[in-house]
């Protein structure tokens, strides 16, 4: 049964310029909500008649929060920002289907791409799957230094691959590049959230390996229920026939149309 | 009068036990996990996602945008046709709700497409009740052209009269000089009701690409900003033509529905609101009785009959 | 390139240092207390309220209404006449501010009066330009009607050309089913230019006395929630028509003001925006070189190049 | 010159059901407001497109406060009370004429007569004239004990006369018939504010004598300025001709009509 509830923000840092880390504590279905999974935060102005759809970065049922990432961008996320700390937020989730890992053993060998705000639902993932055992390598990639954050999550959980635009940190250049001086590695499965560049990548280059593609992609959502057809996304078929916010937003990367 | 009563409406093939219905395109088929939050017995009767003969993708996106209080679409009437609608949607929906009235959207490019989705749909058993979409402003044929011009608008009625075995309910575009002359050629045409508003045709501009957000450029405007247009036309139209109203266009609330009953309607639909509270059908309906006793309305039959029985004196 | 030359916009008429100019009837004819606010001289223009050839009492109070993210109006054309403004008032705006140029809105009941006051306007050397409206929903002889039949419109911008001595540029309704029509029309009419959009027709009801709020019933909506449908017209009559436009409808930031320019617009006009924020102009006049420059926007003029440039192309 | 300044909420609290006092502190142009004189109050939130009139209660330039009463009645009324204290209002004024009271002298007899919300701008007004060294009388009516508030302010400057619809204090009636029986007196000023019943009451009642009468209207504004020509009244001739934003709130009583 899915439900909305009030949740309160018990704390907001910057992470790093316009990014933000926010945690909310109060009633969730913490049961339900997976990695990949996202919430529709109502913004607290009647102005907006659409609620944001935020990935789920971290979750801890015992204190009951949930922890969101986000990015500045425009104004519901300005105005996101400028919440204070002790307001309320509406919060309807869990939501979407998730990266699918019910089935990953513990001896498999798993790769992370993310980038951006791409990378969020990666950090509850990579936790995920280190409970599970798995050897986690996970690629992420910013433009400059100073725009990283999740390091520490990710180094807790496996290997990190750090790459930037400018080579400030890390590997000079984007995470394909990154990837293309690693050594030839097999992934069993292959996991990716980021911009739509980074996920045709990603396509592409395990297209010809037996990996596992799961690329979990944005789509600018009215309901995020499945009620309203606004998400779509083509696969195979070039029909518009997958909702982003049900029947994703993970889709399997052999078959979405990006 | 029990609480029950107070709500209770009656428009041609529609007995409801309260007016409050999601509106075409906002609630899919019942397939949507706004059904898990409520149950959709609560609800005076559902509408339906447009259905057209053949399946449609629909555009391209994005499809969706916001505006200041408001939300542009551009879905462009996607859905799986009419014959695998009857098959495997409406079946899964009345097996789960046998007794919530049925609304189903129908549209087409033709008019030939319109009565032939008309005359399967209504000889489903399934609905209770079509609504006319002659008034979509996403797709490039047909659609809105249906809704603008009062002769097309009526001798399209006209047709899809003859051939539906349940009552027909026009939906109106806002989107035209004069609201009331297509309300009267639906009239003359037969139809059994009218449904007002759909959306208003609107853009917006993404500042940094210089081109139009959406996909398809253009798409409709919904939710609260454009509650007063919609309060307007059907105050006109209800003036004009003695016919039922399902009212839409940015309600929210209980005071919404009430407004739009002072204006002449005689049931709603909620569309835009649920995207921000997706039990506002509910919510809706629960309010509605305390509502009412503040503003001393008795029941909303009464309220129908005193608008629109007092039409003579009060202009 | 100067901070100066890139706002500075080139228009029949107007050669504005910037685009921004406060819309008719929300900025009387500069004398009232918002003037105090700030330096009128900073406006691109000033458009002035509507002038009548009689002076008109305007509609029964209550005249203004709200509604979510909008304001309903009517005033109906309330004015002084013709020859007061251009005794009382347009001088003593003439000597504050000699150097800003005016924008005279004008309106009738009759072409004749229209074209009456047209010619004395524009006679008086004080004025850069005149705004025909003939889309004012507030009254009920004239008005509207000019602005909803193409044939109608066009004859009364012909009649008004011909005396005018000044540019002439015909303001549009929204509430028509063709824009484009109405403005292909009065183009043909000889408009040098157009002004888009007035409010479009809206209703509010008071749940207590459950009759509409307005003293005229029905007012025009103006302000954020109309934008899109704004947008959507300015965009469609900018590929339609070779005319400059003059935007307006919900303007209340830089970045609306960009909007605007990327749907075909040439200049601004703000109302709504003034009840809220007194300076509104002045403070959109300054934030616009900054929003430009992280839009790598160089210069207004440069961009309406780009846009109305880009017309073959980009459909 | 006339300014808009953000002021911060100090103080709110109910006065009676569903009326509250706010206090707010910062920069406002105290030299210019008068008795009588209202602000335009923006709302907290994007959807609200018009300002509140509200009139000024009570001035502490020293303080720099600003003093309002109002009566929650709708939507803006209710977000108004919900704003929490520490909150910033931008607030437009003084605007408006204001009661005219250069011109009294120490030894005139004037009477205030106000009912529900129009009592606020009484309050400063009786102060005022106080000042002056007048004799003030105040009569004052509610629909019924509980929703009183102003009495100690009212007896601190003169004489009080409450009136309950309900009789539960004071006089049982409205004020006109409170005023009706008192014994004659010769006022030289009548300043009223409030419902249009009780204007038209002091307009009749005080027609016959040589009193001044001072009227503050209400109207529904949209600029406050005299831009917009929305608030309008009509005088004598029967033409809108009179902006209630700053030709009034306060008319002569012998002009205008109601
Ligand atoms: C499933 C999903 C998960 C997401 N997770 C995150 C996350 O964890 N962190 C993060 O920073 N961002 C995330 N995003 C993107 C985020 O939703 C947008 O950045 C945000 O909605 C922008 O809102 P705004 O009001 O600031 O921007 P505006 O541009 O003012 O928003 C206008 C409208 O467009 C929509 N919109 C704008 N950009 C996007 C986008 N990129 N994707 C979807 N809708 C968009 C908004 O939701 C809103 O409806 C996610 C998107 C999706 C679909
Ligand atoms: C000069 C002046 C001084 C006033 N002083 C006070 C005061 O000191 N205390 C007090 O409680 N009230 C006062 N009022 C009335 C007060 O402005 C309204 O009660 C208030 O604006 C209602 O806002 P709302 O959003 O709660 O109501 P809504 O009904 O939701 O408001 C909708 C619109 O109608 C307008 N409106 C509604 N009622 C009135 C009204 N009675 N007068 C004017 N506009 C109205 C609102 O301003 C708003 O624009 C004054 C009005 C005027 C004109
Ligand atoms: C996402 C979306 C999809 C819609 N699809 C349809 C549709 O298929 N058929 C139709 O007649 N109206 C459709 N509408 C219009 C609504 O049914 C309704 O008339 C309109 O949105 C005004 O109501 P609202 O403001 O409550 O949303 C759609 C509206 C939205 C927002
Ligand atoms: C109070 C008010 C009075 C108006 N009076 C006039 C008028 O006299 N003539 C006219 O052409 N438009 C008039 N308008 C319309 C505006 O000029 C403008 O076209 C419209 O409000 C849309 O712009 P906005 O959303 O920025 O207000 C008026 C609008 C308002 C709100
Ligand atoms: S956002 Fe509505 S169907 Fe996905
Ligand atoms: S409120 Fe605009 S003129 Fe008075």
């Amino acid at each position: 049964m899915l439900t909305k509830s009030d949740m309160r923000i018990i704390a907001q840092e910057e992470l790093a310029p316009s990014i933000y880390r926010i945690v909310l504590y109060g009633k969730f279905d913490y049961a339900q909500a997976r990695p990949g999974c996202f919430v529709m935060l109502k913004l607290p102005d009647g102005t907006y008649q659409l609620r944001r759809p935020l990935a789920i970065a971290a979750l801890a049922p015992l204190q009951e929060t949930i922890t969101l990432i986000y990015r500045v961008v425009g104004d519901g996320t300005h105005l996101l920002q400028q919440t204070a700390v002790g307001a309320q937020l509406n919060i309807l989730g869990p939501l979407g289907n998730g990266f699918p890992i019910e089935n990953v053993e513990s001896t498999e060998n798993v790769l992370l791409v993310g980038g951006g705000t791409g990378v969020p639902p990666l950090m509850l993932l990579a936790q995920a799957l280190k409970d599970k055992g798995c050897k986690v390598t996970t690629a992420i990639g910013f433009r400059t230094a100073a725009l990283i954050f999740g390091e520490k999550e990710f180094e807790d959980n496996g290997q990190l691959l750090l790459a930037t635009d400018d080579g400030s940190k890390g590997f000079q250049g984007n995470v394909g590049q990154l990837l293309a001086t690693q050594p030839e590695q097999t992934y069993t499965k292959v996991y990716a959230c980021g911009p739509n560049g980074l996920l045709q990548m990603v396509q592409t280059r395990f297209a010809g390996t037996t990996a596992e593609i799961y690329l979990s992609l944005e789509s600018r959502m009215a309901c995020g229920v499945g009620a309203c057809e606004g998400c779509v996304v083509s696969t195979k078929d070039g029909t518009y026939n997958k909702r982003v916010c049900v029947e994703g937003p993970v889709f399997n990367g052999r078959e979405v149309r990006l | 009068m029990t609480a029950a009563s107070r709500l209770a409406v009656e428009l041609p093939g529609l007995n409801l036990k309260n007016p409050v219905m999601p509106a075409s395109g906002c609630f899919g088929f019942g397939d949507n996990r706004y059904a898990e939050m409520f149950d959709l017995n609560e609800l005076g009767a559902i509408i339906i996602k447009a259905a057209t003969l053949k399946p449609r993708a629909g555009n391209p996106v994005p499809r969706i945008a916001e505006t200041t209080s408001g939300v542009l679409n551009a879905v462009g009437l996607q859905n799986p046709g009419v014959d695998v609608i009857l098959r495997e949607k409406l079946p899964v929906l009345h097996q789960k709700y046998p007794t919530l009235p049925v609304v189903a959207n129908i549209a087409g490019a033709t008019q030939a497409e319109y009565v032939e989705v008309a005359k399967r749909m209504s000889a489903s058993g399934m609905v209770s009740a079509l609504e006319l979409n002659i008034s979509c402003p996403n797709v490039h044929e047909g659609g809105m052209l249906f809704g603008t011009d009062p002769q097309i608008a009526q001798q399209l009625t006209k047709a899809v009269k003859e051939v539906s075995q349940v009552p027909v309910y026009v939906k109106l575009s806002p989107n035209v000089t004069d609201i009331v002359a297509i309300a009267q050629a639906v009239a003359a045409g037969g139809a059994d009701g009218l449904s007002m508003i759909n959306t208003l045709l609107g853009m917006r501009i993404d500042l940094n690409s210089r081109k139009p957000i959406l996909g398809n450029k253009t798409g409709g405007l919904s939710g609260p900003g454009i509650k007063p247009i919609a309060v307007r036309m059907i105050y006109q139209v209800s003036r004009a033509v003695d016919l039922p109203i399902i009212a839409m266009g940015g309600i929210e609330s209980a005071a919404d529905v009430l407004e739009m009953y002072m204006a002449g309607a005689s049931a709603v639909a909620i569309g835009t609101a649920h995207f921000n509270n997706p039990t506002a059908c509910p919510d809706i309906i629960k309010a509605l009785p305390s509502k009412m006793e503040d503003l001393k309305i008795n029941s909303l039959s009464e309220l129908i009959a005193e608008v629109r029985g007092g039409y003579p004196n009060d202009d």
